[in-house]
């Protein structure tokens, strides 16, 4: 069953995860939240696919999806070729093989009471890697590979800096030799002097090992720099999606334009066309397009239902709005 | 024959040393405590034959008979006179026509049948059910055959005629509170529960569930001049040191004390003198199982009542308050032989008899017991290492008395120790070692011995002097085949403070007075 | 608000189904009956026809499923059956000793209350001062001793020795019969909403809204009285809540021990004479007791935290 | 350093009791069951009987040291016994939430609501006193907190890095709740066994004063304690030696928890309540 | 108005005690703020920017403690100040904005009566007074409807809006000097936006000086005039904003600026490696000696191991603190 072309690695078609709120034997209504609602997405190899979007907007849950971590209300998530939906864990084991995560927080994403040695070498053993040299050899070998010393492998988390823990953390990603990882704001809560170091670790071991990367984060400079190709996330959808050069040189989308002009920047103190207002509950969501409250291009045809759909404006390039064609 | 009871007006003559020649003194409060436990059970005393219960129960209540604690027999107490029929089976009595209930209606021979088939009601099981039970036509009731009792017949508002099913002395059966006199107009209502009506020296004024009960002076009471106080309060306290405090601190005007406190009030020049012993009517035992192997054999019985230094254990861990057991029968029984000489201490003989019986090398049993001071694990704690000396082992199986109780009955133990009743009555004691006797009411050893049948058998028919005689012989061959290690007699001892007068060494239980001999001294706390 | 009230009550009774459940299956095994528990004074045994009559008429010879059964259909109207000791209704058994226990409790509720609280104040406004250090020292010790030995201690001191108050009993149920048995019972609550009111006040007392507070130029005391005590309040609140169930079970002890006629030394001799009815009634009671008092706290938290939602 | 002086007191109690427990038969003067003699019964401390005889004869001083063995034991597997169901329960309950979370929750609810006490004599009655009793009777009716402090910690630490690492990595659920999960919330359910030790032990000697507790002839402090309170002011000695070893075994655990919470559990607040 | 600067703070110490010994988290701090001028603070976490902003409105506590140094409040040193005067100064002439307006809010109180508490306090208001007054204090921040937001508790509020609670009481009397520590970190990058635009507005109008303090360079280049760089307990370098960007002085000012992907940098230059800062940031009780970045310098060289550079005034009116300054 091969439902890709060859270098597609992942695609996620309509893609949804539902969660049930408040409920239960005396709580009242039950109501349902749509953090992820109906996303379409493709990464191919060698590709670093940014994901950018506000605090809300269902990233960290459509990431969660692809681990297989977050049983998706429908939709369907191939992976080279193998459609994996649905199953939120019986596969975790095949699918941990295939891809892996790094964490945001450097801090909290190592176990505090396990050294560094037991934290790579737990997994091998459970994937059925039990020959001691074999261990020792790929344990070395990663640990070489994310610039730490294997003597270092006897510490605890606690005897490292940030950003050596990040880099813990990748090893860690690293050691099952996965095809994808997924990057969840890996450098934010980095010390700024600290975060070029892992960007060009990762940049560096994605051409090396040949991986492929979903990074999700708001920091448009980083996602700029690293990205080859960009996802604009509002409200469980995906608003705008293209090339890198195309999302940060020619936005299409309101929002996408008010994600950039709201970087400071720190040769002017002029100000770009900014949005005003709060995200939106998803709870409670608007009518129609979802951006439309904040949207200062908004008209009357924004706010009638259904959802305006993610149409192509050119090759690569799809953007989620009624006006696109307007502003042009 | 006719035998004639004479009127019971001679209480107050003899009090032993405790009551001086003084005019009584009227008004005050007497507060006496219920030591057993934290409550009563209820108002209603038919339901309960506990020690607790009797002792609020004498002072509102009476009954047919009384205890005479003076003369350490019953004596009539709501009749002033009875004739008894010469086979001994038919019982007249003449009713007093001055006993007035506490709601002002005369007591007739109608609510002595009331109360006895009330007793008898099958559906009900009241405990008290076992002394009527004696009267002819009772079972019939209690199985639900008859109405009422045949055996009870009214001659006259003041005359009773009680048929017998056997030759029994009726008063120890209808002196127990349980038997207690109702008026049957009264106590039918629901209000009889919490506001019980009686014909005792003291009416009923209030009861607070698990702290007290209070008593006020009943004027119409039958004895003239009496009751002395004004009220009797009786304040239900369990807990021996929190008594003990009270008592010192005068908050209360009698403690039923411990050994330990015995010792200690012995020792305290002005609490020393206030100190009121008796010779109660319970054995304590230790009962062994004759369905465990090493106890069917009477050697070993006997060699662990000489392996064991009573005398020791009564005289330092009981700190004398006990009298060392001869056999059955405690020394205030009419049938106790001053002549018995106990089971001599005696390691050797004991070790020799165990060798006999072919327990050289000793054996293990399981000893039931409860947490008693006097008749419990720490009584069993003394005896262990004394037994472990003619290598017997022992090992401890603690219960509740609620379980005792039980598996004594059924029989599902090996050794048990317990207090038993042994009194007042010799015949009715000696009985639970008839084999007759079922293993459920009193005969827990489930003991048999043909002789000592015969000898109670005789002892039941004949009366008087020879009856005393044929039970003195009973009572030593039960000592001889020992069923029960016989350890001692309980002294009872009552604290009371220097105010209060007219105390009663009451050997069926001292805790239980007749409040309406008592009477308060000006000093008391509660005098006015 | 009312439909919140209500909604707790209701989340209740699950709790007390399964606590009736619970109790009814634990004393369905229990050894020993209430009529062979008439003989444990030794004053001789009921006799067997008497025994068996008895059990007869308290249910105790159908099997255990028909007594469940039956006991179901009782509880559903409300109706708790008979004691087999008074031979009443077990609940107005109950309604004469609940009132005791009910002063017991919520004088030795006060008494830790009105101490502890303010004394874990003082102390975490001055953190490593003597009063700190006496009054923790001290209330560390307090939850260290036995409560009977301590009751028994005061009761000597205080009634004995210095005569200043009665050592036993309800007497008029006034508060010199009370002081003793509260004080016993009230210790260790008292020791421990110390120590939790320290606690508490010190983490308020760190808290990002505590700086911002200082930050406007308030002084302490303003801090103290405009922004630490109210949310320190809904932590001690939930711990007074709580230690109503310890205070309550504990008074088992002190009820005996000072001849104190409430549910605790009710329940004590209704397990002892086997008088089962009245041990499900008092232990249902005493839960029902303890889960209004702490729907009550939920309610009062409720309402000074604005978080807790009651819609 | 207040923190210290706490940790360093009850640590130097704690052992004191630990060691008289497990060389009581090399301290003790006599053995504590068999060496009743009615011969020296009673007799004040001093000379021969440190700490005096009791009503039996036996040396108190004995007593006491073989009484640490059952107070420790019922102290240390009643909780024990307590931490295993509830983290057990706590632990998966907080994990994975659900209606086993409800199911959790609402037992957890009920034996809050039950006083302990009233629990425990209820048991004791129905298994018939003795020490086995006591174990299962306070093993059972104290780890709602322990359960209530797992789950609170298995939710906040489920969210954790390290446990999405794990599960990313493809561990299986126990296997989470073993190695990621159950080494991270130990320092708080240490802090909350060590106080319930101390717990424990005063409920035992509770129980026996209520006639429910450990029967003899095995010392344990609580019964000697409630075995002696009539005997208070006649010869004091015998109980208050039992009693000032409880006092001074919970005083110490109770320092040891808090010592230990102050290591262990620093941010934590009074969750024993 | 005086021609004297509002704040000057001279040599600032402060002392971090652990156990008996005590480090200096912050040393030889000294700059100036003029009325109604913006000075941002930039440093990473550990800096000492922080604790620098509450040295200043005095609420540090311990184990952190001022260990020496002056600072001068519009002429009036505050360390000379009695707690009473201290307080009168907090929240009435310099207040304070911190990071989590999760929070820095009382949860149980409405935030309509937490921004009245300031003219209760200050301006010696009734508290109907001053309720009315926080309405207006709220419509000032911009926030929707205030005459309904003063009623609601701080957790039926978005993170925004209640950052913008906290700014309306920081605000609420007009302070000469506002602190804001990090006030956006927590906040989307569009709500960031509109807070800083927010800041910069009011205080623009009521002439209220601002220490802005943020890790990000290119929030603080775009919002103060001048900046400070600090690393390690000291200000390294102290600059006009563009040139801080444009031409750095100290080395980790420039290795920073290199090290930043900067948004468009790609799309102008192409993807290139970043330039990376060697080594750890150093926790307060580890500093090194002598030049506290020579670690992880690249120009390092023997004197900047043995000796403490000084501060050099540059020509074009900033100051660094560099042996090799560029």
């Amino acid at each position: 069953m091969n439902e890709t072309h060859g270098d597609t690695i992942m695609r996620v078609e309509n893609l949804a995860v539902h969660f049930p709120m408040g409920g239960g034997l005396f709580g009242g209504q039950r109501r349902w939240l749509h953090a992820v609602d109906g996303v379409d997405l493709e990464l191919k190899r060698g590709e670093c696919l940014g994901l950018v979007g506000e605090s809300g907007c269902g990233k960290s849950t459509l990431a969660l999806s692809l681990l297989g971590l977050q049983a998706p209300t429908r939709g369907r998530i191939i992976l080279d070729g193998h459609d994996v939906s649905g199953s939120a864990g019986k596969d975790r084991k095949d699918r941990a093989r295939f891809a892996q995560m790094v964490f945001q927080d450097p801090y909290s994403s190592l176990n505090p009471r396990q050294t560094v040695r037991t934290t790579l070498e737990a997994p091998l053993r459970l994937h059925g890697v039990t020959s001691r040299s074999e261990i020792d050899d790929r344990i070395a070998d990663v640990l070489k590979h994310v610039g730490l010393r294997t003597d270092q492998a006897e510490r605890f988390p606690h005897e490292f800096s940030g950003g050596q823990r990040q880099r813990i953390g990748i090893a860690r990603a690293l050691i099952l030799r996965p095809k994808i990882i997924i990057l969840d704001e890996p450098v934010s809560a980095l010390d700024v002097s600290i975060r070029a170091q892992i960007i060009n670790l990762l940049l560096e071991l994605k051409e090396t090992l040949g991986l492929s990367y979903v990074m999700i984060s708001h920091d448009l400079g980083v996602v700029e720099h690293m990205s080859d190709r960009v996802a604009v996330m509002y409200l469980g959808r995906i608003v705008e999606t293209g090339g890198w050069e195309t999302i940060f040189t020619n936005p299409q989308h309101p929002y996408t334009r008010a994600l950039i002009a709201a970087i400071p920047d720190p040769f002017s103190r002029t100000t770009g066309v900014k949005i005003t207002g709060e995200i939106p509950n998803p709870l409670n969501p608007p009518t129609g397009c979802g951006f439309h409250p904040r949207c200062p291009e908004a008209r009357d045809i924004c706010r009638i239902p259904p959802a305006p759909l993610l149409e192509a404006i050119a090759e690569d390039h799809l953007v989620r709005c009624r006006r696109v064609g307007e502003f042009a | 024959m006719l035998k004639t009871f004479a009127i019971a007006s001679a209480l107050a003559l003899t009090m032993g040393g405790i009551a001086e020649a003084q005019t009584p003194r009227k008004g005050g409060t007497i507060r006496l405590t219920a030591p057993y436990g934290s409550s009563f059970a209820n108002l209603d005393i038919h339901t309960s034959n506990r020690a607790q219960d009797e002792i609020y129960a004498k002072a509102i209540h009476r009954t047919l008979y009384n205890w005479d604690s003076a003369a350490n027999k019953p004596v009539l107490e709501l009749a002033t006179g009875v004739t008894a029929s010469p086979d001994g089976l038919v019982y007249t009595f003449k009713l007093r026509d001055d006993a007035i209930f506490h709601h002002g209606r005369k007591m007739t021979a109608d609510d002595i049948i009331w109360t006895f088939n009330r007793l008898m009601d099958g559906t009900k099981a009241y405990p008290g059910a076992r002394y009527v039970r004696i009267i002819k036509g009772a079972v019939d009731v209690e199985k639900g055959q008859a109405k009422t009792i045949s055996g009870l017949k009214k001659i006259d508002d003041t005359t009773l005629e009680i048929t017998l099913t056997s030759k029994v002395d009726p008063g120890f059966y209808f002196h127990a509170a349980m038997t207690s006199i109702y008026p049957a107009d009264e106590a039918v209502k629901e209000s009889f529960n919490s506001k019980p009506i009686g014909l005792g020296p003291y009416k009923f004024l209030e009861y607070v569930p698990g702290s007290r009960l209070v008593g006020e002076r009943w004027e119409k009471f039958y004895k003239p001049g009496k009751p002395y106080a004004d009220k009797v309060s009786i304040s239900i306290m369990g807990e021996a040191a929190a008594r003990d405090v009270a008592f010192r601190n005068k908050e209360i005007d009698t403690s039923i004390l411990g050994p330990a406190q015995y010792v200690a009030y012995q020792g305290d020049p002005a609490l020393s003198k206030g100190l009121l012993e008796v010779a109660e009517v319970y054995t304590r035992n230790m009962g062994m199982n004759q369905n465990f192997k090493p106890f069917a054999d009477k050697r070993v019985r006997q060699a662990i009542n000489h392996a064991i230094d009573s005398d020791l254990i009564i005289k330092r861990l009981v700190k004398g308050k006990a009298y060392r057991a001869t056999g059955w029968l405690p020394l205030s029984s009419p049938a106790y032989d001053k002549n018995l000489k106990p089971y001599a201490y005696d390691p050797e003989k004991a070790k020799k008899l165990l060798a006999e019986a072919g327990y050289a090398d000793g054996f293990e049993f399981e000893w039931t017991a409860t947490s008693n001071e006097s008749w419990g694990i720490p009584i069993v704690e003394a005896v262990i290492p004394m037994l472990e000396k003619v290598g017997i082992k022992v090992k401890i199986k603690p219960v509740e008395g609620t379980v005792l109780s039980e598996v004594v009955s059924k029989g599902e133990y090996q050794a048990y120790i317990w207090s038993n009743t042994s009194g007042p009555d010799p015949l009715e004691a000696l009985k639970c070692f008839h084999s007759a006797t079922p293993q459920s009411a009193c005969n827990y050893t489930a003991f048999k011995n043909a002789n000592l049948d015969k000898v109670l058998d005789e002892a039941a028919a004949s009366e008087g002097e020879k009856r005393i005689e044929l039970l003195k012989k009973a009572n030593a061959i039960v000592q001889e085949e020992a069923p029960v290690w016989f350890f001692n007699y309980n002294k009872a001892v009552m604290a009371y403070q220097p105010w209060l007068k007219g105390l009663q060494p009451n050997a069926t239980e001292l805790a239980i007075q007749y409040p309406e001999e008592l009477w308060v001294e000006e000093s008391s706390p509660a005098a006015k | 608000m009312l439909s919140f009230i209500v909604r707790r009550l209701l989340q209740t009774i699950p709790i007390i189904l399964a606590v009736a459940l619970l109790i009814f299956v634990m004393f369905s095994v229990i050894p020993g009956t209430f009529a062979s528990s008439m003989g444990d004074d030794g004053r001789g045994m009921l006799d067997a026809q008497v025994m068996e009559r008895m059990n007869k008429e308290f249910g105790l010879a159908d099997p255990v499923y028909v007594r469940f059964g039956k006991y179901i259909a009782q509880l559903a109207q409300l109706d708790l059956g008979m004691s087999f000791r008074t031979r009443q209704p077990v609940s107005s058994v109950l309604a004469d000793r609940m009132w005791p226990t009910l002063q017991l409790s919520f004088a030795a509720m006060m008494f830790s209350i009105v101490i502890g609280v303010p004394l874990g104040f003082i102390a975490a406004l001055r953190p490593g001062s003597i009063i700190d250090t006496v009054s923790m020292v001290g209330a560390v010790s307090g939850l260290s001793v036995p409560k009977f030995w301590l009751g028994l201690l005061m009761m000597y001191f205080f009634a004995l020795q210095l005569g200043w108050l009665p050592s036993f009993g309800y007497g008029d149920g006034g508060l010199r019969y009370l002081t003793l048995p509260a004080v016993a019972l009230g210790v260790a609550p008292l020791a421990l909403l110390a120590r939790t009111t320290r606690a508490a006040v010190l983490e308020i007392m760190n808290a990002d809204f505590v700086r911002t507070a200082r930050s406007k130029g308030m002084s302490e005391w303003r801090v103290v009285q405009w922004h630490l005590a109210r949310n320190a309040l809904v932590i001690v609140l939930t711990t007074i809540g709580l230690q109503f169930g310890t205070v309550i079970g504990q008074a088992v002890v002190i009820e005996k021990l000072f001849a104190w006629p409430g549910l605790g030394s009710l329940l004590v001799d209704s397990v002892t004479l086997r008088d089962i009815p009245v041990v499900q009634g008092a232990i249902l009671l005493i839960v029902m007791f303890f889960l209004l008092v702490n729907t009550l706290v939920d309610v009062l938290c409720a309402i000074i935290d604005p978080r807790i939602k009651y819609t | 350093m207040k923190i210290r002086a706490n940790l360093l007191i009850g640590g130097v109690l704690f052992a004191t009791v630990i060691l008289a427990g497990i060389l009581a038969p090399l301290l003790a003067h006599t053995d504590p069951v068999m060496d009743a003699n009615l011969m020296f019964a009673e007799e004040p401390p001093g000379g021969e009987f440190w700490f005096g005889t009791d009503a039996q004869g036996r040396d108190i001083y004995s007593r006491v040291l073989y009484g640490a063995r059952i107070s420790l034991t019922v102290g240390i597997v009643s909780q024990l016994i307590n931490t295993v169901i509830g983290v057990c329960l706590g632990l998966s309950a907080g994990y994975w939430g659900g209606w086993w979370d409800d199911f959790v929750n609402g037992l957890t609810n009920l034996m809050l609501a039950i006083p302990s006490l009233i629990f425990a004599l209820a048991i004791m009655a129905i298994l018939t006193p003795g020490l086995t009793s006591l174990l299962i009777a306070l093993g059972l009716t104290n780890w709602s907190f322990t359960c209530r402090l797992a789950r609170a910690s298995a939710l906040s630490l489920k969210s954790q890095g390290y446990v999405q690492a794990a599960k990313v990595l493809g561990y299986g659920d126990i296997r989470i709740m073993l190695t990621q999960l159950l080494p991270n919330m130990l320092g708080p359910i240490i802090v909350i066994g060590t106080l319930g030790m101390g717990g424990a032990v005063l409920a035992e000697a509770s129980l026996s004063f209520l006639g429910l507790g450990i029967r003899p002839p095995f010392p344990s402090w609580g019964s000697m304690l409630s075995d002696a309170r009539d005997q208070i002011t006649t010869a004091p000695w015998i109980s208050v030696f039992p009693g000032l070893a409880i006092f001074m075994t919970v005083l110490g655990l109770n320092l040891l928890g808090d010592g230990l919470r102050d290591i262990l559990d620093p941010q934590s607040r009074t969750r024993r309540a | 108005m005086s021609q004297k600067p509002l704040l000057e703070v001279e040599n600032l110490r402060i002392d971090l005690s652990i156990g008996d010994t005590k480090f200096p988290a912050v040393q030889d701090v000294s700059f100036t703020i003029g009325r109604g001028e913006t000075l941002g603070l930039v440093g990473e976490s550990g800096c000492g920017k922080s604790i620098t902003a509450l040295a200043l409105i005095g609420l540090l506590r311990h184990p952190l403690s001022i260990g020496g140094g002056i600072i001068r409040f519009d002429g009036r040193e505050i360390q000379s100040l009695s707690p009473a005067q201290m307080r009168q100064l907090r929240g009435d002439r310099i207040s304070m904005i911190f990071q989590e307006p999760m929070t820095a809010l009382n949860p149980l109180s409405p935030v309509g009566r937490q921004i009245a508490e300031m003219f209760v306090l200050h301006k010696g208001a009734s508290w109907r007074d001053a309720e009315r007054q926080a309405v207006e204090a709220l419509a000032s921040v911009r926030v929707p409807a205030p005459e309904r937001r003063v009623k609601d508790y701080p957790h039926q509020l978005s993170g925004g809006m209640r950052q913008r609670v906290m700014i309306a009481i920081a605000l609420a009397c007009s302070p000469d000097l506002l602190l804001a520590d990090e006030p956006t970190t927590a906040l989307d990058v569009t709500v960031q936006a509109e807070i800083l635009d927010l800041i910069r507005d009011l205080c623009a109008e009521r002439g209220t000086a601002v220490l802005m303090i943020s890790h990000d360079l290119g929030l603080i280049a775009n919002m103060c005039r001048r900046v400070g760089v600090m690393y390690a307990g000291r200000i390294v370098e102290e600059r006009a904003a563009e040139d801080v960007f444009r031409a750095p002085s100290h080395p980790y000012t420039s290795g920073l600026v290199a090290s930043l992907p900067l948004l468009g940098a790609r799309a102008r230059q192409g993807r290139h490696r970043l330039m990376e800062i060697a080594g750890v940031v150093p926790p307060v009780a580890a500093f090194p000696a002598g030049c506290r970045f020579h670690p992880r310098c690249r120009a390092s060289t023997e004197i900047c191991v043995a000796a403490d550079p000084e501060v050099t005034l540059l020509p074009n009116g900033g100051s660094v603190r560099c042996h090799h300054h560029e």
